[in-house]
């Protein structure tokens, strides 16, 4: 597509607006944050929400048009998203699905990989996970157990995942495996790209402590992968999983060009913020609760300035990639503080529900218990840490007791 | 802890250790279903056997402490029952029973119900939030009105801890003369129980509404003269168990995590190598031990009946709820992504300190207290 | 820092810090005796040769801006005269002239005032605060009473900033219909001036008497019904300069403990190489970097008179604030003993912001203020 | 001295409550606190004091009879010094004077320097203080870089000291050097005990941004010193040093039997707590106030329950000495946590004084600006958590790039 076909920011606003309200069905304020742990029909309408947008010609805003996509820059994706206000959109497949899995393969991928399952997902037929996690890795990734091994033209893969996002409603999924055993861990890892219904694949759901259900945790039993399903090269795997921790944090941080749609109140809080908290319990003219709320009100505005202007600065070059690590930590500073805000502003009213029910409050308390989410997901806060100090700052790395050691010689722990 | 026990003390605290092992299982608190009674009466009467109801109750009346020094006894044991979340009536069925003895000889003789509750024959508990209300006890609007023989009361009280379970429910009402405390049998007419959705797994709440109860004059606790010290007994005794409970818990929630930094490894050494979360380490044993100061200081305070035992009540529950959350959720973040699984033990402890910093006064509502109590 | 300047504006910037590193030196602050003038008017008339009272006034009344865009070029400043806590009338100058311009067309003509202060001829102050209160303009103690053909000032103000140097006063009264803001010559009769201790030493205060000065009607500024807007525009610009300053500063010495992380060794290595220490670098860096998003926002719609400009203001304030505290203070800690000696230049930095954080609405206050403006 | 000769806690107790009534002067409630910067005559006070405690029989409590102690037990220490409340103390003296220099000297002290020096302060002659820190060092003591040669029987030392806490006041201090640069650093330092007014040693007094003058920096040229100087044995100063250091963080920490005297209001915060500064201001009525001159008060108290029980507990034996690195730790956090609640507490009004005077308020003012004092001195906060994720917690040690090598081999940073 040449300059001159390229339409403006303006005009593809004005477009959008005119279609969604003529097209997208209308979000339901009143209705209640949908009970986490149930969440099946979600992704049925997630689909159905993208065919929609993608007959309507909005889908894939800033994917290339060979792909799928509609080869647009990102201030026409934010304009977009900006006009989405009020409309349901299919959030759902915003992480991991386009801005991670399918930006990794627009990146790393093989021509067949792109055209078929870029393409796919702007249609609203896949939906994308990742398996990277395992129950011994914790933020040490590359030091994963789960290996593949070629049997002729064959990989065989065995071995376990967990905190698989959604996987349980995925097609396919990129899996990281150890492929080499002999040498230093990052250098014998491959990504594959696998079907989550491939035979030998088991996959659970894991209940959090929010009743959440979103996270998977998968078993390979000598699954069978063409070698077509390796992503990237064999033994080149780091490489790929790196781009996607990088479109991850860009993604959680909310500076990725593949997010679509405004994503309504954040579900973290199950949409029960200090505010509403203070409104629910009476309490809104106590000054100690006031002096709560605008703390809530200040850290949730500076976190969208935050993300603005770091999400321009990394695009402009004026701050290098790492700084998404900036967003990832203030993200969970922000999220965590408005927890807490919204236990104090509950006061001795967090410790029950309404009737049987948790009402309104009660929700404040069981976000509480999964306060730590935020300092968790999409890598830990500490991580965070080292990558601001070391990347962003050029302090020394870490003394990592696994460099250059071949892998099977690297010490490992009990749990 | 307790630095030093005695060892009476010793046997008293490992009899409780083992019924808490065969009673009182995490497994079993994760997988109630919705509904499902957290405990049953022959558990916390196995309890009262082993003397649970009794510390703070005189011999005269029943009870008896192994010590001589009943309340530090009661927190040696809330520590044992905090340190595995037990479910059961401990905390109201102590509170009801530190109010009543607090009366005893002003008002009313409740002795018999003093010794039935220290058999564990009978439950009782503390009716003192309201709807919609924060911590308030002086200003219940539940109404207490005189009906010439007795006491008319209506109203509605909320999140009364073992609610459904309770045979006596001691309710803090305002008479026309001010505050008055009445114990009333959860069977008397006009009284509907509910059940409340609580946060805590293992401490069932209720609401219960008063409908023109009616009940006799022998159903007071205490004088009007006497209601201000009684009510103040029934909440230092409250926050002690409170206090007590969370140190325990802490104590066995530090420890899992203490091990899992040794045990789990990182980039091919383990997490307790790592200077940032050594230091995190260090906070948190700092702060522990700040608990167990606190929560020891008020003990003493209270058992003595020291003047400062109010204040000393008031900074002990504004602090340790306070490093309670902060402990807690530290460790849950040096856990990693399990440490917010369902199947994790870390939320039952994280449940039952949330509630236990939300009820009997914030640290926020203490702190007030403290500026008050300080002639601020 | 702005991510992106445009050349006339790094022009602008180079040409203040010129002037800065000449007149502005933190050894003569920290040298100052005690009563001694922390700036001189030479000093300030330099800088207003070079536009630092002009940016936020239209080139119609003798201002004018290099962007187009004065809250920026003035925002930008702000950033220069931070980093070196430069001394001088920039913040009550500018705030005076804010409010000169919102009202300029409604009440009398102040445009000669303006441009003598744009020229740097003459110096303004803003006396807002009263002894022993808190940020409560509107609740303004000292008295404007109608004398017919002007007005009588009674009562006291103090924290003036520049208040000793100042040639007119801008004086928020209330009057029998409400506020009113009254620009009153220093050397009126009944205007008594005295110093007054400041913990910035680069900011002198002072405590201003008004005993029956009396003004005529054209030193209103405003009107009744444009009085409200005037002083949220001069607040605005207050807490711009103030988040602005503070960000220039942070930077400053942030850096400067960066080197100090990379050139001070401990048991053979770098401070910078100890993780505990790496991660609260980590926190800084992201802390540094907000602070200039919710500053550079708050600039923008200030800048654009968006709707939203007093709640990003309060947020700007209430956040930058709060964090320039941890930012120094945590400088502090890892610079070690020398952090805490009169001859380092944290301490500089440190009054500045301790300064900045209590005036013109403390953290506390914008939070309230923020929870009014949500409708809360 | 058997225990038959020992008075019993309660009858020292009230022996002291009728000695102190009789003979020392009452403290002044409401004397202004000492201007920071300006207190050599409180020097002149604090030996006289020291001289009628000698005189009446009641200093050096718990120094043993042989050293011009009186041999009691730490029971009787805490007796008396309760009974101290309201009276004018030496209290100066308890730090470093007593509690580390004569608190090492019994320990590690020859018989000539216990005899003469413990004597001499307990009498009230002679007060000491240490010369450690040096500009290069920071935590890194055993980095320093003062050396000691011997030249037949007599040492020459050279080098350059600070931090050294009222050395001014001061006629003995405990300085350490290095006498071996060939070997790994802790075994290479020799400890002397020295006079201050030794030729070649030239003092200065360091200005403190709350314009404290009480620490000196000391540059020593050519001094000259007996052998009879060296405290312990030569080569062997790092024992002695690890001493001072444990009887410093115990003394701070509140747990030294050689402490005697109320200290009355802590001088940190020049006297101006939260609850001053509400009753100044006039905001006590302010809920938010309220809350947190509350939250103060709970901070105070429970660092007092803290030093009571973790005192008791190193006693006993319950902890292992490394525990006091929590009192250390604790009072560092409470303290600070002081000066932030006092700065909330006078919001506005902490910018200004009243009339040309700091006032109640600007006080506050000035201890907000020596906020970290309490992390830093007596071992930086960041060494606390060391000790105790180390030595308490039996974490892993730190990786130390100058261990075991020889100390002229170390490399050094360029501040």
């Amino acid at each position: 597509m040449t300059t001159a076909e390229t339409e403006s920011v303006e005009s593809f606003r004005a477009r959008a607006r005119d279609w969604l309200a003529g097209n997208m069905p209308r979000l339901d304020e009143n209705a209640p944050p949908p009970a986490l742990g149930d969440d099946d029909e979600e992704w049925v309408r997630a689909r159905e929400l993208q065919r929609m947008l993608y007959a309507g010609g909005f889908a894939g805003i800033c994917f290339p048009v060979e792909y799928g996509g509609l080869g647009l820059s990102l201030a026409h994706q934010r304009a977009f998203t900006q006009e989405t206000a009020g409309y349901e959109m299919p959030v759902q497949l915003n992480i991991p699905t386009f801005s991670i899995v399918c930006a990794t393969l627009l990146d790393m991928g093989s021509e067949e990989q792109k055209r078929e399952r870029i393409s796919a997902a702007i249609r609203g037929d896949e939906v994308h996970c990742q398996f990277l996690s395992e129950p011994s890795g914790g933020s040490d990734l590359a030091g994963l157990l789960t290996r593949a091994e070629l049997d002729g033209d064959t990989w065989i893969l065995n071995g376990q995942k967990t905190w698989s996002t959604s996987a349980y409603a995925a097609d396919w999924g990129l899996c990281l495996a150890r492929t080499n055993w002999d040498v230093p861990k990052h250098r014998g890892l491959t990504m594959f790209l696998i079907p989550t219904r491939a035979p030998g694949l088991h996959m659970n759901r894991v209940k959090m402590v929010n009743g959440s259900r979103e996270f998977c945790e998968e078993f390979f039993t000598d699954v069978q992968l063409p070698a077509t399903a390796v992503v990237g090269e064999v033994n080149d795997g780091w490489a790929v999983a790196s781009r996607q921790l990088f479109h991850e944090r860009n993604a959680v941080g909310g500076g990725s060009p593949f997010v679509s749609g405004l994503a309504g109140r954040p579900r973290a809080l199950g949409g029960q913020s200090p505010f509403t908290i203070a409104r629910a319990t009476g309490r809104a003219a106590e000054p100690g609760v006031r002096e709560r709320v605008g703390e809530w009100v200040a850290m949730e505005t500076v976190q969208h300035q935050m993300v603005a202007r770091v999400g321009r600065a990394i695009g402009t070059g004026a701050l290098p990639a790492p700084a998404a690590s900036l967003l990832r930590l203030f993200h969970a500073e922000s999220a965590q503080r408005a927890t807490d805000l919204a236990m104090d502003v509950a006061g001795a009213q967090i410790a029950a529900g309404v009737g049987t029910e948790e009402g309104v409050v009660g929700r404040a308390g069981i976000a509480y218990l999964s306060r730590q989410g935020a300092s968790l997901g999409g890598g830990s806060s500490e991580m965070a840490r080292n990558q601001i100090s070391e990347r962003l700052l050029n302090m020394p790395r870490e003394a990592a007791a696994d460099r250059d050691i071949p892998f099977n010689q690297v010490k490992r722990g009990r749990a | 802890m307790e630095l030093e026990l005695t060892a009476d003390q010793k046997l008293f605290q490992s009899s409780a250790r083992s019924l808490l092992e065969k009673d009182h299982s995490l497994d079993r608190l994760r997988g109630l279903a919705p509904g499902e009674p957290a405990w049953d009466r022959d558990s916390w009467q196995r309890g009262a056997e082993l003397g649970w109801a009794a510390t703070i109750v005189p011999e005269e009346l029943g009870g008896g402490s192994v010590s001589g020094e009943g309340v530090r006894d009661l927190t040696l044991l809330a520590e044992e029952l905090g340190s595995v979340v037990a479910a059961g009536p401990f905390l109201p069925v102590n509170v009801v029973l530190a109010g009543l003895v607090a009366a005893h000889g002003s008002g009313p003789d409740h002795a018999a119900t003093i010794e039935s509750l220290v058999a564990g024959e009978q439950v009782a508990t503390w009716a003192v939030y309201e709807p919609g209300g924060q911590w308030a006890p002086e200003a219940a609007r539940v109404a207490a009105t005189p009906t010439g023989e007795g006491w008319r009361l209506d109203g509605t009280k909320d999140r009364v801890e073992a609610g459904l379970e309770a045979d006596l429910l001691l309710v803090t009402a305002t008479g026309p003369e001010g505050l008055v405390q009445l114990l009333v049998p959860a069977s008397a007419e006009g009284v509907a129980v509910s059940p409340q959705w609580a946060l805590d797994l293992s401490r069932p709440l209720a609401e219960v509404r008063f409908d023109g109860v009616v009940v006799g004059a022998e159903a007071v606790v205490g004088t009007p003269a006497t209601t201000p010290e009684v009510l103040e007994r029934q909440l230092q005794i409250a926050l002690l168990v409170q206090c007590a409970e969370m140190c325990g818990g802490l104590d066995r929630m530090f420890a899992l995590t203490m091990q899992w930094g040794f045990d789990r490894y990182s980039f091919g050494r383990p997490l307790a190598s790592y200077q940032a979360l050594k230091h995190r380490y260090a906070d948190m044993r700092t702060w522990l031990e700040a608990c167990h100061a606190t929560t020891q200081a008020a003990a003493e305070a209270v058992q003595a009946g020291s003047a400062d035992a109010p204040q000393l009540v008031s900074v002990a529950k504004s602090f340790v709820a306070e490093r309670a959350q902060w402990i807690l959720q530290d460790c849950v973040q040096l856990h990693g992504g399990i440490g917010v699984t369902w199947e994790h033990d870390l939320h039952l402890y994280l449940r039952r300190a949330t509630s236990d910093r939300a009820l009997y006064g914030t640290p926020e509502d203490h702190r007030r207290r403290l500026a008050d109590l300080s002639s601020l």
